[in-house]
């Protein structure tokens, strides 16, 4: 055979070059290009600046995780901004007012996270509906459910007394705990908890067999079912996590916040696809990875963070996140 | 009732109709509870609520059922003037008053108006700030939703407070009244400038995000925070907390609202105009209830 | 005699690969002319070129005389152009008629579609074809060999001077097949010039008139058919001696390794009727059993039930391996040794978005991954040998799959089902595909499979092959099983008559 | 050798029930009947309270319409509401305060959105960027847009002058005309222009060969290009058509506020979307029709009636539309 297996053109380093991450990378290294642009009067060369966007991206990175794994099947979770609501709701009721210990409240919270997230993963794995509407139920049902629980109003450490007046409760540890910095305040607890949500599914969809089943039921359902995939449970499987790394994400942004909102949340699941798709993961399902999810975390979190150090007016802001995310991903596509 | 709602116990003299644009925002339940809580005082009232969920549309449509339901009266805090002119309008010409709360609507076809004045309060508290930083300063401003005329009107008042004083914004932004925003944005603020004096945000929640952006890089001590609000579970408890140098109450004007249709049904009348006093909460006069803005 | 396509000194490569190199051939008026080579040779490459699939190429292209160059298929169709292609391109969710018509709608002035004069013309087209369908009921709900057929009906309603058939019968069986040759001949008869791929040689010699042979990429020689023997053929596109006689199978049948006594199986599309009617069988250890039937037999839906592709539905009593067994699903299946490889490869066959070496390791990942954590590496070492085993023609093991030629795909199919280490085989259509040196490896591993006690249940359209390999053949109609043949009493003729439905005549 | 099509018990009258329409159909029984269980006291079977609920619903309805054509290509497009935004403002802009006449100003804003709908477009077709982010961006940046254009305040009659005092212009015919009722004030204007969008598409999707394209488009690719089907082009009508009824939606909405609200349209992506897919198109592409979008509207349209003309509460309300969007769907699901 005259065709050498792997020819001089194809090195391997023009099929790094080729790799989605490169592509993802590149993208990142536009974005901190104009970073260093336009940095503020040099804020943006302080660590803090990273620190901080770090910290705010941490939160939609927790949600863009879990819905990785719902897009690698080629779903879609659209309720997990307001099991984030839900959650941090149902955390601050328990651990501010009914002042429950952080050991009992966090299971509770991630175990609440779980089930919404199995249900819709129900609906979509044995009732068959469209991922999409049955999450957007469940959206819908779980920021209800905050309302309800909340009385659609912040639960913090203000409790109101039958008599209309107030008495107040101080922060939990936990909160603190959470809610601080670590390494000489150079690292916020936050975004240690998010690395530890890529670690975990990286370890998922890189080196477990179940991990391989969800990218095969996004590949080609039939195919895996006929291969003996467990179709239904890989299924269950995605959403569950995705709905509990809701809870997760919850419980990080009520510490933040030192209270519950019932509106918490609310569009952030725009934001954490924007997330995973702009990773590079393919919304049509099958492909993509975790690491991806990682660098689209980031290159969303610079953009918001350099428009908002140039303290960017809203309008020209919108317009500009627009026209870097075309451009970020453009540059991505035509890496060659 | 006649019409539209499910019956009620202790069959009431009056039905009600509140349409609430928006249960979102902690301050617009606050006017809810308050409506509800001075309804409760009347047995002779009762009151169906209805949330529009922002939308002028939806909320058009229910000031129509409500019409169509034949309730007694209808109290409106509108999401928008103009859309809600012409069914408002509607309505007062067959009959049925109209209260329209906290925000307006266009021409004069409606029964009495009752709100506080956006603009007042924001001068007050640009006043306030002046005095408070004994005439100069740098001061972060956080905005609210600038598309709406309260985040207008408490920039354009604050402006109109400390003109020609030596107040300095050094950073403004617009946080959309939401905590994490005004966090987000307090961060940029703080990375970029090394001294920053007070944050004057456009609410509570916005002036607590601030307040905790500076905790979490240690600069909370040397920086005042002032909020607009001044709700019992919200901006009074960061004032007791020592979290905000003050905040400025916006009343709900629900119990005015109830009393006002008290004195509509039973036919007397009350004024087209019902301007609502508000108050500003400082650590000092948190225990007398805080104090009534001085009229200017 | 004066050509009426030449392509010239072709060249394509994709990524730096280089699959084509200086092809050259021609095209007359009139003639059958067949690209063979072996899978991966570049037949699907170079007349996807063609058919203004692939725009970037090298060389030129000249119809009747003058330069053209390509950008998309539909200026090719624009210039008498039609192409079948070899991964069939319909429309699943799409009616009949929409597919027929796709991209040669009837419009009238306004551009409205006149679908009674499409209702009209697929009629006649489809039973030129000897199919009956119904013109609005969606693809999907039909098997491949009828989405096959339509691929073919759509070529027919071009009127196209050349028509590429890019192995238009692979999913055909024999009447299917026969009554494709003889439109060919119709077309040839109005000038038409028909390119003809195919990996049967029996077809190539019935209806080629000249044949050109790739081989890695280049064109190695072309020559009329009458000149060049089937040997000769085969000698030039693999490059050596082979030996195409199917290899004697020594079986010695043991004991019944599945029996199925008065299975049913419910139609899969749904309507409410029986695709399979109390058909009862053995298969004995070292048994390759053929399941012959047309389209409709039902012979594919019976491999479904038994494999629990259908779910619980199936009725009846199988014992698999002495003890008693119960279609639930594939998964339970495969872990109880018995596989099933499908006819359709696209749509129920390989994980597109995956590499070579994970779909083959797909069925058989418990194996790979003790307590759940997949050791790479020994994974990807099976799947080298496999891909060295089956002579698989990849770059490396984590290809994408899409990437592969149809043969080389089919291959990593039956690779996975290998390497689940099945006791009992089902395979429908195994060698679609496969070029001739590989079909023959394939043969020699049936054998070797069947020496190691395995059992195989086999449907191929291919009746040579059908009589060849199978020690006994089961013949069904109509969702029952009408006869079964000894392999020393089957011939052709009887099989034939009895998947017709017709009774013996003595 | 043939095998007649379709067996005997495949009659015409179960394939009925089988079809996409008759499910449709079903769901929206099921809420209509809902409906009259719970009637607020006989309101809803009054009139006025269907003609409201068509009013409401036309705008939403108008968007879904746009969405089904984009969807039917397997692509989805979130930029909808801000384009409706971008072109309310637009308009209102041109007619309220410019003093356009309305045959100039109603062509200028359709070309406007068609426009934005071409441009997500052209990301899709031909820079090959997935829908999702490509119209996430649009999204973004027509919101943008309408902020700039409009400098952040709603556009009214209310026209500023220099020295910073009010001028009242009088509402033009137009608003009226569009705002207005007919019939005996038994149908509203912008509920006609509703059936008529629906209308075209119909016309589009069922009768043209462009329409063809689209389902073939959606439902396998690449074959629609094997077969000469113009992929690209036919990208571009989706995605153009979808903008420019995004701006008639724009133009209905903003008539009935009588004004141009720069923040007009925010999450009403998500409703149309609901609409369309609870008719029972398919998010995947390839399958359904406008028909099937008319049902759905109607069956969003009557949820939120029937919510509100009992005056749920605001989380009873979040959490029954949740369930009763399951109920529905299950429910069409599960007619054989
Ligand atoms: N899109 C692609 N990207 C990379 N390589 C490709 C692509 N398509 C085809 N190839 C390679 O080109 C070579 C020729 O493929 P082609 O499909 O033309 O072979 P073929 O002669 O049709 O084989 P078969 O008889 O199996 O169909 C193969 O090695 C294949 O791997
Ligand atoms: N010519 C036809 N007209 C209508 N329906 C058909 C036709 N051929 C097959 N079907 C339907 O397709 C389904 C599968 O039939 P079949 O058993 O022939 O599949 P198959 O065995 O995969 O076909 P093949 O043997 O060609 O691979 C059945 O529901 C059958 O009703
Ligand atoms: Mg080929
Ligand atoms: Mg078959």
């Amino acid at each position: 055979m005259t065709i050498p297996t792997g020819s001089p053109q194809d090195t391997s380093l023009r099929r790094l070059f080729r790799s989605p991450a490169f592509r993802a990378l590149a993208a990142l290294l536009l974005v901190v290009l104009i970073g260093s642009l336009f940095n503020a009067g040099g804020a943006f060369f302080r660590w803090p600046t990273h620190r901080d966007m770090l910290r705010h991206i941490s939160v939609f990175g927790i949600l863009a995780c879990g819905l990785t794994l719902v897009i690698i099947t080629s779903g879609i979770d659209l309720a997990v901004g307001s099991v984030l609501g839900f959650s941090a709701v149902l955390f601050s009721l328990l651990s501010l007012q009914l002042g429950w210990s952080a050991w009992q409240a966090i299971p509770v919270c991630l175990l609440a996270g779980a089930a919404c997230g199995l249900m819709s993963g129900g609906l979509v794995a044995k009732f068959k509906l469209q991922p999409f509407i049955a999450t957007l139920a469940m959206m819908v049902f779980a920021r209800g459910l905050a309302k309800w629980i909340s009385g659609g109003r912040k639960v913090s450490t203000a409790v109101q007394l039958a008599d209309g007046s107030f008495q107040y409760r101080d922060v939990p540890p936990v909160f603190e705990a959470i809610g601080s910095k670590l390494f000489g305040q150079n690292i916020a607890v936050v975004t240690l908890v998010f690395l530890a949500c890529v670690l975990i599914c990286f370890v998922l969809l890189a080196k477990l067999r179940w991990g391989r089943y969800l990218y095969a039921v996004g590949g080609n359902e039939e195919a895996a079912r006929l291969s003996g995939v467990p179709v239904a449970k890989s299924k269950l499987l995605a959403y569950g996590l995705c709905g509990l790394l809701s809870a997760v994400a919850g419980i990080c942004h009520a510490v933040q916040e030192q209270q519950g909102d019932p509106e918490a949340g609310t569009t952030y699941e725009l934001t954490a696809i924007a997330i995973v798709v702009i990773g590079g993961t393919n919304m049509l399902g099958g492909k993509g990875g975790i690491g991806l999810t990682l660098i689209g975390a980031m290159t969303i979190g610079y953009l918001e963070k350099i428009l908002s150090l140039n303290a960017v007016g809203e309008a020209t802001r919108l317009m500009l996140t627009g026209l870097i995310i075309v451009g970020a991903v453009l540059f991505q596509r035509h890496r060659k | 009732g006649k019409g539209g709602e499910p019956p009620a116990a202790g069959a009431p003299k009056w039905t009600i109709g509140m349409s609430q644009c928006n249960l979102g925002e902690p301050w617009r339940v606050q006017m809810n509870q308050d409506v509800r809580a001075a309804a409760e005082r009347h047995p002779e009232l009762k009151v169906v609520y209805k949330d529009a969920q922002n939308d002028s549309l939806k909320q058009r449509s229910q000031i129509e059922e409500y019409v169509n339901a034949g309730v007694d009266l209808i109290i409106v805090s509108p999401k928008e003037a103009a859309p809600l002119t012409a069914p408002v309008a509607a309505a007062y010409r067959q009959g049925i008053p109209v209260i329209v709360l906290d925000r307006r609507v266009l021409g004069d076809e409606y029964t009495s108006f009752i709100g506080a004045d956006n603009k007042k309060i924001g001068r007050a508290a640009g006043r306030w700030i002046v005095e408070k930083l004994g005439g100069s300063g740098r001061v972060v401003e956080l905005k609210g939703l600038m598309t709406t005329t309260p985040g207008q009107d408490r920039h354009s008042g604050f402006r109109e407070g400390i003109k020609d004083s030596g107040i300095e914004i050094i950073f403004e932004a617009d946080m959309k009244w939401l905590e994490p925003e005004a966090r987000k944005e307090m961060e940029s603020a703080l990375a970029r400038f090394p001294a920053i004096d007070l944050v004057y945000a456009h609410n509570d929640p916005g002036a607590h995000g601030a307040y905790l952006a500076a905790l979490a890089s240690g600069r909370e001590k040397g920086i005042l925070f002032v909020g607009i609000d001044g709700l019992p579970h919200e901006g009074q408890v960061y004032v007791r907390q020592g979290i905000l140098a003050a905040s400025f109450e916006y009343p709900t004007g629900g119990r005015e609202a109830v009393e006002a249709a008290l004195e509509i049904l039973s036919g007397r009348t009350v004024a087209k105009e019902i301007t609502l006093l508000s108050k500003v909460f400082t650590p000092d006069n948190m225990a007398g209830g805080g104090e009534l803005l001085k009229d200017d | 005699m004066t050509t009426y396509l030449d392509m010239a000194g072709i060249g394509k490569s994709f990524s730096g690969v280089p699959v084509l190199a200086g092809v050259s051939w021609s095209l007359r008026p009139g003639e059958v002319h067949v690209l063979a080579g072996e899978n991966g040779a570049g037949k699907t490459t170079l007349i996807k070129i063609l058919a203004g699939v692939h725009a970037d190429y090298e060389g030129e292209i000249r119809l009747a005389g003058d330069r053209v160059r390509f950008r998309n298929p539909g200026e090719a169709a624009r210039c008498g152009i039609a192409a079948i292609h070899q991964d069939i391109a319909v429309v699943p969710s799409m009616n009949v008629r929409d597919n027929i018509f796709l991209g040669r709608e009837m419009v009238g002035g306004l551009p409205w579609m006149r679908f009674r004069a499409e209702r009209a013309r697929a009629g006649d087209i489809l039973s030129r074809l000897g199919l009956d369908l119904d013109l609005t009921r969606p693809l999907e709900d039909f098997p491949v060999s009828v989405r096959q057929m339509i691929e073919i009906a759509k070529a027919l309603v071009h009127d196209a001077r050349i028509i590429i058939m890019d192995e238009p019968t692979s999913a055909l069986n024999e009447a299917e097949a026969g009554r494709l040759f003889e439109i060919i001949r119709d077309l040839k008869g109005q000038g038409c010039a028909i390119v003809f791929i195919s990996h049967r040689l029996e077809e190539i010699y019935r209806i080629g008139d000249r044949i050109t042979v790739l081989r890695d990429g280049r064109s190695i020689r072309t020559a009329a058919a009458a000149d060049l023997g089937p040997d000769g053929l085969v000698e030039l596109m693999v490059g050596r001696e082979v030996d195409r006689h199917f290899p004697a199978r020594g079986s010695r049948p043991g004991r019944p390794l599945l029996r199925a006594e008065g299975v049913s199986v419910p139609d899969p599309a749904g309507v409410k009727r029986w695709a399979v009617e109390d058909a009862s069988f053995d298969l004995r250890e070292g048994e390759i059993l053929g399941v012959a039937g047309l389209r409709g037999s039902g012979n594919s839906e019976l491999f479904h039930g038994l494999f629990g592709a259908l779910g619980r539905g199936v009725r009846g009593r199988v014992s698999l391996d002495g003890d008693a067994y119960r279609p639930v699903s594939p998964a339970d299946a495969i872990r109880r040794g018995l596989v099933l490889m499908t006819n359709d490869r696209k749509a129920s066959g390989l994980v597109p978005t995956m590499s070579v070496s994970r779909n083959i390791s797909l069925a058989s990942l418990e194996a790979f991954s003790p307590r759940g954590w997949i050791r790479a590496r020994r994974e990807t070492e099976a799947a080298r040998e496999r891909i060295r085993s089956f002579g698989i023609k990849v770059r490396s093991a984590d290809q994408d799959v899409a990437t592969l030629s149809g043969g080389n795909q089919q291959k990593v199919l039956l690779a996975r089902w290998i390497e689940a280490r099945p006791k009992v085989l089902l395979l429908d259509e195994p060698t679609t595909g496969i070029d001739v040196g590989a079909k023959t490896e394939i043969y020699r591993l049936l054998n070797a499979w069947t020496a190691a006690r395995k059992g195989v249940l086999l449907i191929t359209s291919e009746l040579p092959e059908l009589l060849s390999l199978s020690d006994r053949i089961l013949v069904m109609h109509r969702g029952r099983i009408m006869a079964e043949f000894d392999r020393r009493e089957a011939t052709q003729e009887r099989v034939i008559r009895a998947a017709m439905g017709k009774e013996e005549q003595t």
